[in-house]
């Protein structure tokens, strides 16, 4: 069996590179995607750790994660939308009329 | 109850003045504030309160006590009663409000039923102040004072009202914050020793040695540090220097009533708590750091006079001058002997009468001529010789001249401060403050000359008249109480040296 | 006396009526709205999501009265196998969410009059107070989870309500992005803390880790990034960056809501979960969390004020000082440590949080009421405002400067008692808490009584006519402002229910 | 019988009453208030001289009195203030002459004034007849506190006719610089009665409980247990600290009584309305500091280096104030000047030990200066308020009444025998030079006091001669305005006083004839009370003298008669050569012949001018010092904190950059902080 601690580095390193997309992404899509990538992160931890600790805690858990990440992107392609339609785009980094 | 009545019909009357019409909200709100003044006159002829309300054996007149709150382990109690400390203050609130409510009449002239409102919900707060028994019920009513001080300064008062308001309000929170912090120090200290934010339980307490060590760091640690967060939160309201710089700026900017009413009671909220928190809490710590708080006052009396002495502006001066005059107090306070204290709380009373009168008669030259400045008049007792003579007779009152409040009071701090033995070398500081009264007089004639005396001139363009009988009968209450009181300091003074001879032997030896 | 004092009367499931209550009546909104799609009764939406409210908060104030999951009936009533609690503090908190909603659906009445879809604002406002509401009950950090996206999802929604308005869908940008990474960082550290610990029920973790930590590393993390996800909640740095754009965009009705309401939810989760997960003496030795809320309280409370200080529009100003406020709350969390009355310190937050749920909440309706009004937003366009509207200005008054913590409100003693909090605590730490408190609300005494200078001192600039008093917004507002003077004199009646519940939680 | 005794309170509450009067009604009163002050003071007069006889034993046996009047302010665990009445010889003198003198200068007052056409003449009576108030109340105070208080009040009286025509600008000026010198005096006064409370525990003059007693008990060994409770933290010895305390109080005296170095106010007083000069500036006012010395007369005598001080500030100020009344044009200024200087001999002779010389010469003096400044007045009313001597001239036959009073004050001014003066300033002289055989000090005050006769008697009639002798210089001194009886009247009863006065102790005939008519010798040594009871008579002081008496030429009387006879000589002399020099129809200006010393001496020494520096070259300059620094640093300081916060949060705010990626970043590097710092304290790694 695969010691825990791989699991661990294989979610901290999913997760980094999510952190990764959404300090580099300027498309909110990809933004959007960037947050999935880290979600799933969590998801592998939960999962692996179910195993670990013989409960099935961590694996329900995982099944929440996943509804609300299909939850979160309807929500977040809603906003995007109105987004485009406002700002004819979907950089991130557009709009900024508030600030400071 | 009658205290309740007290408020609460301030607070009754405030509602009812807001809601008046503009015209009638003057004439309106002075007959409402005449019920207060009659009440606490009716009170003081009945008072039967014995003792310092805050020390065992101490009986407070008219006491009531209901249950308010409960903030965690301690029942916050409505506790309100009055001691002969509180009761000449109280009286003076009172009639200091409706002779400000008068004089307000000519200067006010717009808002009128919100500026008189105001003035009566700070009056309810004052009262408030110097009646309440507990701690939290005290901190409401002393913070509450500021809302209704924050309006009168920034709505009616002067070019710069905007800037005093808010320096006023900020420094004197502040101020009161950090006291308070310092205070549950005390509180939490004192552990399981008290159940209630009694004042006089947390101070019998206190001066039994109950207070344990909190988190480490030692009783007398615990209370020096609360003494210095007190000592700072109540000497910005005083203001002793360096904490003094908001209160020119506020009554230079204040209306003339707010102005009356700011150095008559608000200044006088500082040293009534430092009596009641430091002095009576705390005099062990009091007493021993007796050098510096001596120096404090000292240089709040000399410092204070030598500014005054550089002023243009007559508000200005007068504001000076009462960072002087309260310099007294906290000398009287920290000497620790009957004379001392009690002509320190005598001094509040007289202070608050005298700076009022003062402040009045400059507001009456100034309806008339719209300028303070010294330089800007000449020979003003030609036009308007009653209030100029007035105005000489404040002046002297406040130069402490003999039969006239302010020399009792001042006569009375010096013995006390003289024979003190808690100061080292009281005679020396006693002397060199005492050179106040040189410097007053000094800064006062000099006032008095340039602007009543000499060939009449006057630097603007108005007409200048006798000031109207509701401008000057005011000054003349004022001048009466203020002779009282000097002829017959024992009105007030037996009742406060009754309330004071016991905090003078707190803080000897024993206590931890 | 009351018959739900004791559980035997009622079923256990009745004690989450609130929560059940604010759901039905969301789905009730939908229900209306699918039944006649065209806005032609708004009216009827409104007044059935306030009924909704109203009742859910009657409910919530009778079970605080009967004492329903308190120490003297019994303890705290666990449901759902433990992952649903409902004790003291959960009905304190649903309280403020149910109170805060039946205010926001009050005002929404005139605010959104003219505007398109509004029984899915009103529906998707108490979803995501029945999100809150659970939150409270949470015990569990998968409720926890749910029951926060449940309240965060819709909140995005709301906050982009105005979807032709440039503001309102970039503050939903903002505020749905920095939350969508917030809730990756929440559901990361969960996994972490259930891979230390292999329970997801609090009191379980609890149990888990006093066996024994073995990879304090993993722990730690964990319970940090877990911190993290309550501070987007509750908008604590260095989560707060969507405050000021949410708060500043949205529709006031709904910037009061998110500020209030789903700030106070953040609070009562990371109680809940601190206290009860993650013991401090258990902890300890991997990560001392109240040092951690205590840099949090610091920092927090000083950013958001001193960036209030400086603002030029309203809105933002109180958008800012509303992350002071968060600063002010963490107090009672950063200084549960062994030196304090840790039931005091809690509880003091609780009662800010409380006190804060009316007069924060009024102060944004005003600031609906004022674009309502079509006056600016800047604090000149305020000028001479209280010439045209005295009775709203005077609220307005009442809510600044019970923030400010004076006493003409509520504010001033749940502030002072958080002051006094700290003084028990006595630590070093502690009274640098104090020092910044003090300091800080000084400066928002400054900025509150620059709005109040311009309503009252300022003359008018330009010649606007309040011309409308819209009865909606004028009634939540002056009822917040009643209710916000009244918790001064009346203080007591929730103070001993906070403290109560608060020492219930040790 | 009723005892005169109750009614000592109604002396000075008469002129309370009239104060109350002239002020709310005088403005329709007939005479604008002086009838009111006048019947006022008449009854004090009357009231006084019942007080006197019955002093004097003549109308019942108790002849002192002592009563506290008015409980001021009650203090629990320490002593008590208050207002109270003690009167003995000294006492009740006083208040005759000041009574008696009141009412003169208001009868004077009725020609100054009224007859002028004078505006404001209700204030002015309502403040001379407070005046009378607080002076007869000083007198008559059995305590140093109610002394003090009415010694302030006269200050303010004092400040209030000085100032009286305040819309010129020299009057209010030299009100508050009378004000300011006397208050500065007044500052070390006040800091002896609370010391002398403090120590004491009382401030009463007299009697066992009095502080001059309990003193001497301290010095003596016996210290009184409130004595001893004070001085031990104070680690000083009873000796020195009496000292300290006299000298502190001796400030007010100084002050008051216009002693060098605070004597410059005086001269400027003269702004005031002349009766105002006559009543205050020269028998009352200043009075009151050398009365002060001599009712505690028995604590100075404790401590002999006061006493030395005392006898020195006296024959200094005697001589230094006569030089400058030499040069000067007007006629007031001569008079005050003149004034200083008899003052300083009074003070002299309390320093000296001559206790019955300073009361005789206060009385004579009280007398003759009121005199002379009525009968300058008189002659002001007729030069048409013009003062300058220069501008008069010859104006004995114009105004006979006024020129033979006037000249019977100024031979006793000048010390002519037998006028008053001679038989007081002689008494003075020869207590000094008795006592001054043995202390050196007090012989140089003595011989500064003998100097100052000679010039005394060429100023006296410098002034004589200038006004009344020669040609008239000006159309004014040739047309003089005519006077009425209400002037004349004052000057005839002064002018028969002044003459007279001095038969009432004539030390000299008394001692050459043995006869004893040195009654005021006999009155001051009291009766039995006075001097068992109440300790205040003569043979308690001379039981305390600290001084040992020694005579030349073989014994008491050659001593006296040489003193006598050399004071008579120099008081000649002056005068024969003020004869030489001014009388004569053209007087030039003699003086220009002094030069540089005339300069110094018009100057008055400079000493107004480094007074003036340093009020304003020193204090105010200071005062605004200290304002820059309180505008600038202290306040400097609270604004300087909220300019910081406030550029501080507008720099905090700039991190909300409005992109949404920065924030994820920021968020981001928040959370790696906390977790690098966490993780580093925790040692997670």
């Amino acid at each position: 069996m695969v010691p825990a601690e791989y699991y661990l580095l294989l979610s901290a390193a999913m997760f980094c590179i999510g952190l990764f997309g959404i300090l580099t992404r300027r498309n909110a899509l990809l933004f959007l995607m960037s947050v999935e990538l880290m979600l799933n992160a969590a998801s592998i931890n939960f999962v692996a750790f179910s195993l670990q600790w013989g409960n099935l805690t961590g694996q329900v858990f995982t099944l929440f994660l996943m509804a609300l990440a299909a939850a979160e992107v309807a929500i977040g392609i809603g906003i995007i939308l109105v987004l485009y339609r406002n700002f004819a785009d979907i950089d991130v980094t557009k709009p900024t009329t508030m600030r400071w | 109850m009658l205290v309740e009545l007290l408020i609460v019909f301030a607070l009754m009357a405030a509602g009812l003045v807001l809601l008046a019409p503009d015209e009638y909200a003057g004439q309106f709100a002075a007959v409402l504030s005449l019920v207060p003044v009659g009440v606490s006159l009716w009170m003081y002829s009945v008072f039967d309160g014995t003792g310092n309300a805050l020390l065992s054996g101490g009986q407070p007149a008219f006491e009531t006590m209901a249950s308010w709150i409960t903030l965690g382990p301690y029942a916050i109690n409505w506790h309100v009663g009055l001691d002969g400390v509180s009761m000449p203050l109280i009286v003076l609130t009172t009639i200091l409000t409706t002779l400000a409510i008068v004089s307000a009449w000519t200067p006010i002239d717009e808002r009128e039923s919100q500026f008189y409102g105001l003035v009566l919900f700070m009056q309810a707060a004052l009262i408030g102040v110097f009646s309440a028994l507990d701690f939290l019920l005290w901190f409401v009513f002393w913070e509450a004072v500021l809302v209704p001080m924050y309006f009168l300064i920034g709505v009616w008062g002067g070019p710069r009202r905007k800037y005093a308001a808010i320096k006023f309000f900020v420094y004197t929170n502040v101020a009161s914050l950090v006291m308070f912090v310092g205070f549950f120090t005390l509180v939490f200290g004192l552990g399981d020793s008290i159940s209630t934010l009694g004042l006089p339980a947390i101070a019998q307490a206190l001066n039994a040695g109950q207070l344990g060590s909190v988190a480490g760091f030692s009783p007398d640690v615990i209370k020096l540090a609360a003494f210095v967060a007190l000592f700072f939160g109540f000497a910005v309201k005083v203001p002793v220097v360096p904490f003094h710089t908001w209160l020119p700026d506020a009554h230079v900017e204040a209306p003339t009533p707010v102005s009356v009413l700011l150095a008559g009671v608000l200044l006088k909220m500082g040293t009534y708590a430092l009596l009641r928190f430091n002095f009576t809490m705390l005099a062990d710590i009091a007493r021993a750091n007796a050098t510096y708080i001596a120096i404090f006052a000292v240089v709040s009396v000399i410092y204070g006079a030598l500014l005054a002495l550089a002023q243009q502006d007559l508000k200005r001066i007068v504001a000076y001058s009462s960072i002087s005059s309260m310099g007294y107090v906290i000398l009287g306070l920290i000497a620790f002997t009957p004379h001392g204290v009690g002509g320190a709380t005598f001094q509040m009373v007289s202070h608050g009468l005298i700076s009022g009168l003062m402040f009045m008669a400059v507001g009456v030259i100034y309806n008339e001529t719209h300028t303070r400045m010294i330089g800007d008049m000449s020979g003003m007792a030609d036009r308007m010789p009653v209030t100029a003579g007035v105005f000489v007779a404040a002046a002297f009152g406040y130069m402490g001249l003999p039969l006239m409040s302010g020399f009792a009071a001042e006569v009375l701090v010096f013995m006390g401060a003289f024979e003190s033995t808690t100061i080292p070398a009281a005679p020396l500081f006693t002397g060199i403050a005492m050179f106040g009264i040189v410097i007053v007089a000094g800064y006062l004639l000099r006032a008095m000359q340039k602007t009543l005396f000499g060939p009449f001139r006057l630097e603007t363009d108005y007409d200048i008249g006798r000031a109207p009988l509701q401008d000057v009968a005011p000054l003349f209450v004022l001048l009466a109480l203020v002779i009282a009181l000097g002829v017959a300091p024992d009105l007030f003074y037996r009742m406060i040296q009754d309330a004071v001879f016991e905090v003078t032997a707190l803080g000897l030896g024993g206590g931890a | 006396m009351i018959p739900l004092q004791t559980q035997s009367t009622l079923p256990d499931w009745a004690a989450l009526a609130p929560a059940i209550l604010l759901g039905l009546t969301a789905l009730t909104l939908f229900l209306i709205d699918s039944i006649d799609p065209n806005d032609e009764s708004p009216s009827l939406l409104a007044g059935v999501a306030t009924l909704g409210s109203v009742l859910a908060m009657v409910v919530t104030g009778w079970y605080l009265v009967a004492g329903t999951g308190m120490p003297r009936t019994g303890g705290a009533i666990e449901l759902f196998s433990g992952q649903l609690v409902v004790d003291g503090m959960s009905l304190f908190f649903t309280f403020i969410f149910t109170s805060v909603t039946a205010l926001v659906t009050v005002a929404s009445y005139d605010y959104l009059s003219g505007r398109p879809n509004q029984a899915e604002y009103y529906a998707l406002v108490l979803l995501a107070a029945t999100g809150m509401s659970v939150m409270a009950s949470a015990n569990s950090l998968a409720t926890a989870f749910v029951a926060l996206e449940l309240s965060s999802l819709p909140s995005y929604g709301l906050v982009a309500y105005l979807k032709n308005d440039r503001g309102s869908v970039e503050a939903g940008l903002k505020y749905f992005l920095i939350g969508a990474v917030s809730s990756a960082v929440l559901a990361y550290g969960i996994s972490l803390v259930y891979a230390s610990s292999g329970a997801l029920q609090l009191d379980a973790v609890a149990e888990a880790l006093s066996m024994g930590i073995q990879n304090t590393g993993v722990l730690g993390v964990g319970i940090l990034m877990v911190a993290g996800g309550f501070a987007f909640k509750t908008a604590s740095v260095p989560f707060h960056f969507w405050a000021p754009e949410a708060y500043e965009g949205a529709p006031a009705p709904i910037s009061g809501f998110l500020s209030s309401a789903s700030k106070a939810a953040g609070f009562v989760l990371a109680f809940r979960v601190f206290v009860t997960a993650f013991p401090l003496e258990v902890v300890a030795g991997t990560i001392d969390w109240t040092l951690a809320f205590t840099v949090l309280a610091l920092v927090t409370m000083t950013l958001g004020n001193f960036a209030a200080a400086t603002q030029d529009k309203v809105k933002r100003m109180l958008a800012y000082s509303s992350i002071g406020h968060a600063g002010y709350a963490l107090i009672g969390i950063a200084i549960v440590t062994g030196t304090a009355n840790q039931g005091y310190a809690l509880g003091a937050s609780m009662l800010h949080l409380f006190v804060y749920g009316f007069m924060n909440t009024g102060a944004f309706l005003f600031v609906a009421l004022v674009e309502y009004w079509g006056v600016g937003r800047t604090f000149e366009d305020y000028n001479g405002l209280a010439k045209q509207a005295p009775v709203a200005c005077f609220a307005m008054t009442i809510f600044l400067f019970s923030l400010a913590g004076l006493p003409i409100g509520g504010g001033a003693l749940s502030k002072w008692a958080l002051l006094s909090a700290t003084a028990s605590a006595a630590t070093l730490s502690a009274w640098l808490l104090a020092a910044a408190l003090i300091v800080n609300s000084a400066l928002s005494l400054f900025y509150y009584s620059r709005v109040v200078k311009a309503m009252w001192i300022e003359e008018p600039a330009g010649d606007f006519e309040v011309s409308s008093h819209p009865t909606g917004l004028y009634a939540a507002v002056v009822g917040a402002a009643i209710v916000t003077f009244l918790l001064l004199p009346a203080f007591g009646v929730v103070s001993g229910t906070a403290f109560d519940a608060a020492a219930a939680l040790f | 019988m009723v005892s005169a005794f109750e009614f000592v309170p109604a002396i000075a509450v008469l002129p309370l009453v009239s104060f109350v009067v002239a002020l709310a009604f005088g403005k329709w009163m007939p005479k604008k208030g002086a009838l009111a002050g006048i019947f006022a003071t008449a009854g004090s007069l009357l009231l006084s001289i019942w007080t006197v006889l019955t002093v004097a034993g003549i109308l019942g046996s108790e002849t002192a009195y002592h009563e506290e009047i008015w409980q001021f302010a009650t203090g629990i665990g320490t002593f008590d203030l208050h207002l109270g009445v003690f009167v003995d010889p000294l006492s009740s003198l006083m208040l005759l002459i000041v009574s008696l003198i009141s009412l003169l200068v208001f009868v004077f007052s009725l020609g100054y004034m009224n007859d002028e056409n004078e505006t404001g003449l209700p204030r002015y009576y309502a403040s001379l007849s407070l005046f009378s108030f607080s002076m007869l109340a000083f007198v008559f105070a059995d305590n140093i506190l109610m002394a003090f208080m009415f010694f302030e009040l006269v200050g303010l009286c004092s400040f209030l006719l000085i100032g009286f025509w305040f819309r010129e600008d020299a009057p209010p000026s030299a009100a508050k610089k009378a004000f300011l010198v006397t208050r500065f005096g007044d500052f070390f006064f006040l800091i002896g009665v609370v010391g002398i409370f403090a120590t004491f525990g009382t401030g009463l003059f007299v009697t066992e409980a009095g502080f001059p007693a309990m003193a001497e008990q301290a010095i003596s060994g016996e210290m009184p247990g409130t004595v001893a409770d004070f001085l031990e933290p104070l680690g000083m010895g009873a000796q020195g600290w009496f000292t300290i305390l006299g000298l502190l109080v001796l400030g007010g005296v100084v002050g008051k009584s216009a002693q060098f170095p605070l004597h410059t106010w005086l001269p400027d007083a003269m702004e005031g309305p002349t009766p105002v000069s006559a009543l205050i500036h020269a028998a009352t006012m200043v009075a009151a500091g050398v009365y002060l010395v001599a009712r505690m007369y028995g604590f100075y005598l404790l401590t002999p280096t006061t006493m030395g001080i005392i006898a020195l500030i006296g024959g200094f100020t005697a001589l230094f104030a006569a030089t400058m009344g030499v040069v000067k044009q007007e006629l007031k200024q001569v008079l005050a000047y003149s004034t200083i200087s008899q003052y300083g001999y009074m003070m002299l002779a309390l320093g000296s030990g001559g206790y019955v010389a300073a009361v005789f010469h206060l009385t004579t003096h009280a007398v003759f200066k009121a005199l002379l400044f009525l009968g300058a007045g008189s002659v002001i009313i007729a030069m048409h308020h013009n003062e300058n001597m220069w501008d008069m001239g010859g104006l004995k036959e114009k105004m006979p009444v006024t020129y033979w009073t006037f000249l019977s004050g100024s031979l006793a001014l000048a010390g002519i025998f037998p006028f008053a003066g001679f038989w007081s300033k002689d008494e003075v002289l020869y207590e000094a030079l008795i006592h001054g055989l043995g202390d050196p000090v007090i012989l140089v005050a003595w011989a500064m006091g003998l100097l100052a006769v000679f010039l005394t008697g060429f100023y006296t009639f410098r002034m004589v001669f200038l006004t009344f002798h020669g040609e008239p210089r000006t159309d004014d001194a040739e047309d003089p305005h005519g006077v009425r009886w209400n002037v004349k009247l004052p000057l005839g009863v002064l002018g028969v006083l002044a003459a007279t006065l001095g038969f009432i102790n004539m030390v000299p005939v008394a001692k050459l004839t043995g006869a004893h008519i040195d009654f005021l010798h006999k009155w001051l040594v009291g009766s039995e009370i006075v001097n068992a009871e109440f300790l205040t008579g003569l043979h308690v002081y001379e039981d305390l003298l600290p001084y040992e008496s020694a005579y030349i030429a073989g014994g008491e009387v050659p001593t006296l008669l040489i003193s006598a006879a050399l004071s008579l000589g120099l008081a000649l002399a002056g005068v024969g050569l003020a004869y030489r020099l001014y009388a004569v129809p053209e007087p030039v200006e003699h003086t220009k012949k002094l030069g540089g010393l005339r300069t110094l001496l018009m100057h008055n020494y400079y000493q107004d001018e480094y007074q003036v520096w340093l009020a304003e070259g020193v204090t105010l300059p200071l005062a605004r010092v200290a304002d820059t620094f309180d505008q600038g640093i202290i306040d400097g300081v609270v604004n300087g904190i909220s300019s910081v916060s406030l550029f501080s949060g507008d720099r905090i705010r700039r991190i909300q950059t409005g992109v949404v990626s920065n924030y994820a970043a920021l968020l981001t590097i928040g959370l790696a902080l906390l977790l690098i710092a966490f993780g580093i304290v925790g040692g997670w790694f």
